[in-house]
């Protein structure tokens, strides 16, 4: 993976963050109040600016300069917590990016989540989707399994994490106010984690 | 949906230029709300912040006795690191700077990673966390924030205006907000700009009991009622959870839809239940102050007082939203 | 229809009965709310009144420095001579009573009736008129009295407190009203508890220009518009009638269901409208004040101020709806 | 007539407008404030509790306590407007309360409200049907026209004027705010004083 392909990435996950505003926001409407495709379409906006105006040498740096915009620009939960993925991911990367340092740097981003948001797999969160698409990756490294058929099965697996999220009893985060009344519906930052690795997928896909 | 705003992305930016030109008393700067004459030396900062849509906190809050800065996010959105940063800088006077910081996952992590990133400031929080509805559990993000806030801020400030040392005024802060305790019922949904439509349906026959103050629906759904069976509702879930007696000061809020006319309907209820435990309301206030955008309803916060509180909510305040002794 | 009420029968009585329990500096005797403290000899006692369902006008207006007494009549209907007679009688302190009148038919019966009715106190009366939707000709009821009687309430109120004789509360309660316009927006009609639905549909496209306080229809139905272009066409209604020039006071009113944040919206660009016509807006009030029940919308008032009217408005007030320097 | 052919009326007129509360009010909804079937039901519960309470011996006591009850009990415009027309009946009524004597006073009574309300006919207002009404019964009276048949005329000339109230723009009043747009609606005032003269037929028709 080298700069271009990790701009390409952020760049089409907020093309599909764009286009899946409104699901998003109605998903959070469901559980939450209502902002999660506005905040995330907002943050990623900027990073495609920041991005473009000063654009970084190595994938790491697009990783840390992503992060640290959600940071300053997305405001909500969702901000500092998708800022602490990608920075964290960013510190940690190790060059040259193999797919064996990409799924190392991305369970640390994980990681940073989980510790930050002091959530664990079955909370109804993001964790949800994110955790089970590093295990992925981590399998697909183990086993041997080529770039593109990782992300793939990575992303099916942030896919299937976020659909899990439905009938979760929400223990994190706005939706946990519901009690039971969270269950039922999937949580919205585990549909947009669904997104990022689905947007991953499509560009890796496209690269090769 | 209508309302009134020029664009849904501008709609926060446009308020505020109209907070800054209809009050003299504020500036406006870079998305903080401030007094105009800046901090004073010595006087502990008291700085607070949160998602946009509950006006008149917490910009509306800001002035004498009150807080130096407000940090207004997008709607319904906590602020950004970067805004609180600013903010707290701007209005220490060499005694620190109080964060009051609603009990909320994304308040909560902007306010820490601001408190880690600002430079040559003491910095205190305390998170306000009243709404009785939220059990204060593992289970859940712990207790909202919502309307004793409000009461939290004024008697912050009001220590604060008296320069007392960063420590007594978080001590305050915190006594305050565990004297206090929510409960909020919903009539309608709120709609906000972007989603253009309400949160969630609530038809003409039902309400919902135990909301936030970002149009999440409640614990429960129950056919809607007279204001003196919503009033004992919310009365008896504050009183279960605290007992009111002594002294209390009581506010009946309006979301923000609410007329005032029904917030006196509610009030005289709700003093009728505080007296009937056989308390005494001395302090109190009826109005629109932590509201939810257009949504129609009212939320009830007590505060238990004694009479160093008592004395400090009495202190002059002079703000947008909130003025009385000078 | 959803409302925070025990019936619709009982709501002003309810409402009133909180704004007592609310108030310690109120007094509500036989539907009349008076100040605590009683009349003050020597003073002209300052009396107002009308339908309910615009509050706080007039009760939250009754204290130092404002209204002696309002006579709230049931909702959207004006008072009834006894309680004008009782308020007039209970608040003179041997210097006159000025009515202040809403230029309705209904009111200004009914104060003209009381005003006959009252024995051994000398009584003057104003009627506010300064809404320019409506054509002050043969073929109408006169211009209606909305925003601007509660400039009215607050300068004469002043000037009486000062002790001036009842001629000069009169003139300078005149003159406000001459001097001040109005005009106002509805995004929503309005739901009276009796009724219990809205007034009148208005499509989610649509908006009335030109409204009144009641819920009565405005004069012209328009596509919905951004909050810039609907400001500019209060501003322009009102200042085809009254240039702008010079100090202006303005004052952005809620119809009740506006949350506070689009008035600032809207305030903003009547600011900027007045700057453009060369005009100082050098005092303002942003907020729900005249109301109109549930409604969402706005009006804007302007009075064209000079240095006395300045220091009036200045002046301390102590009310609960409307409170400064003291 | 007498005393309680008179309490008959304010009874029966009593009953109509209940009946019609929500007639009168979605009437006055559409030009107006939306309370004069509110107003009118209110003032004339209290004024049928006052009949009761303290038995007027003659007709004039009864109009005169009618007329004050609704001053001191409706409030705005109709409640001045009302109380006026009764009170000023009574005032002038002449005893024995022959047909001649009824239709006098009458006139009397629509003369106040004209005045009071500074209203002519045409106005969109209670005077379109309350003066056709008189000029209904002093044609009657100079006819020679009998009691019930005289009343049964003036009652239909109110309801025809109320109807005719509905192509009018109205001059005065809440509706007059309206202009052009008041066209098309029947007058609330104007309907309610077609239910008085309904309520008068019926008693006197019930009468006999
Ligand atoms: N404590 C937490 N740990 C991990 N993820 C969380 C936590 N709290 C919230 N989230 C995630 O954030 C999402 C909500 O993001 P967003 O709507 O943008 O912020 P907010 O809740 O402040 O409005 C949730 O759907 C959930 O996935
Ligand atoms: N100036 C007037 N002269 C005669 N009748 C009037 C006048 N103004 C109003 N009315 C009558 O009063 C009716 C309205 O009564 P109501 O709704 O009870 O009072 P309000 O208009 O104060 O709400 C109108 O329909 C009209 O018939
Ligand atoms: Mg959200
Ligand atoms: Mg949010
Ligand atoms: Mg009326
Ligand atoms: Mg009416």
């Amino acid at each position: 993976m080298n700069a271009s392909l990790c701009v390409a990435w952020f760049e089409e996950a907020a093309r599909l963050v764009h286009r899946d505003r409104d699901r998003l926001t109605r998903l959070d409407a469901e559980i939450g109040d209502g902002d999660h495709g506005t905040n995330l379409d907002r943050g990623l906006t900027e990073v495609r600016k920041a991005l473009a105006e000063s654009p970084p040498g190595s994938p790491a740096e697009v990783l840390t300069l992503a992060g640290t915009t959600l940071i300053r620009r997305v405001g909500g939960a969702s901000g500092p917590l998708y800022g602490s993925v990608f920075r964290q991911m960013g510190k940690t990367l190790q060059s040259p990016v193999t797919l064996a340092a990409f799924s190392a740097a991305f369970e640390e981003g994980v990681v940073a989540v989980e510790r930050l948001g002091k959530a664990a797999l079955g909370d109804k969160t993001m964790v949800d989707a994110l955790a089970p698409a590093s295990r992925a990756l981590a399998l697909a490294v183990r086993d041997g399994v080529g770039v593109r058929e990782a992300i793939e099965q990575a992303a099916r697996a942030a896919a299937e994490g976020a659909e899990a999220t439905i009938p979760m009893r929400a223990r994190k985060g706005r939706a946990s106010y519901l009690g039971e009344r969270s269950v039922g519906h999937m949580d919205p930052g585990a549909a947009s984690s669904a997104l990022f690795m689905e947007a991953l997928a499509t560009v890796v896909r496209e690269a090769a | 949906m209508k309302k009134l705003i020029n664009t849904a992305e501008s709609v926060v930016e446009d308020a505020l230029n109209g907070m800054a030109a209809a009050h003299p008393s504020l500036r406006v700067r870079d998305r903080v709300v401030y007094r105009a004459e800046g901090p004073r030396p010595g006087k502990v900062g008291v700085v607070s912040g949160g998602g946009s849509g509950h006006e008149p906190l917490h910009a509306g809050f800001v002035g004498y006795g009150m807080l130096d800065a407000a940090c207004p996010g997008e709607i319904f959105t906590s602020p950004v690191p970067d805004q609180i940063v600013e903010a707290t800088q701007a209005v220490d006077g060499g005694a620190g700077v109080l964060h009051i910081v609603k009990n909320y996952t994304g308040d909560v992590l902007n306010f820490e990673m601001a408190a880690e990133l600002v430079e040559d400031v003491e910095v205190a929080s305390v998170l306000v966390d009243d709404d009785v509805a939220v059990q204060d559990s593992l289970y859940t993000a712990g207790r909202r924030g919502t309307g004793a806030t409000l009461f939290v801020e004024k008697i912050a400030g009001a220590l604060a205006e008296e320069d007392a040392p960063l420590a007594e005024v978080a001590a305050v802060a915190r006594e305050v907000d565990e004297r206090s305790r929510s409960f909020g019922v919903a009539l309608t949904s709120c709609t906000t700009p972007a989603a253009g439509k309400p949160m969630f349906d609530l038809p003409e026959t039902d309400v919902e009991l135990g909301i936030g103050i970002h149009g999440e629906p409640g614990r429960a759904r129950v056919p809607m009622r007279p204001a003196r069976e919503l009033a004992v509702l919310a009365m008896e879930a504050i009183h279960a959870d605290l007992p009111l007696r002594d002294d209390l000061l009581v506010m009946v809020n309006g979301m923000g839809g609410t007329p005032l006319m029904e917030l006196y309907v509610v009030y005289a209820e709700v003093a009728a239940f505080a007296r009937g435990k056989g308390a005494r309301v001395t302090r109190s206030l009826v109005g629109n102050y932590v509201t939810s955008l257009d949504m129609q309803g009212f939320s009830v916060s007590v505060c238990r007082l004694d009479e160093r509180l008592t004395r400090l909510w009495d202190a002059a305040v002079e703000t947008p939203a909130l003025r009385w002794g000078r």
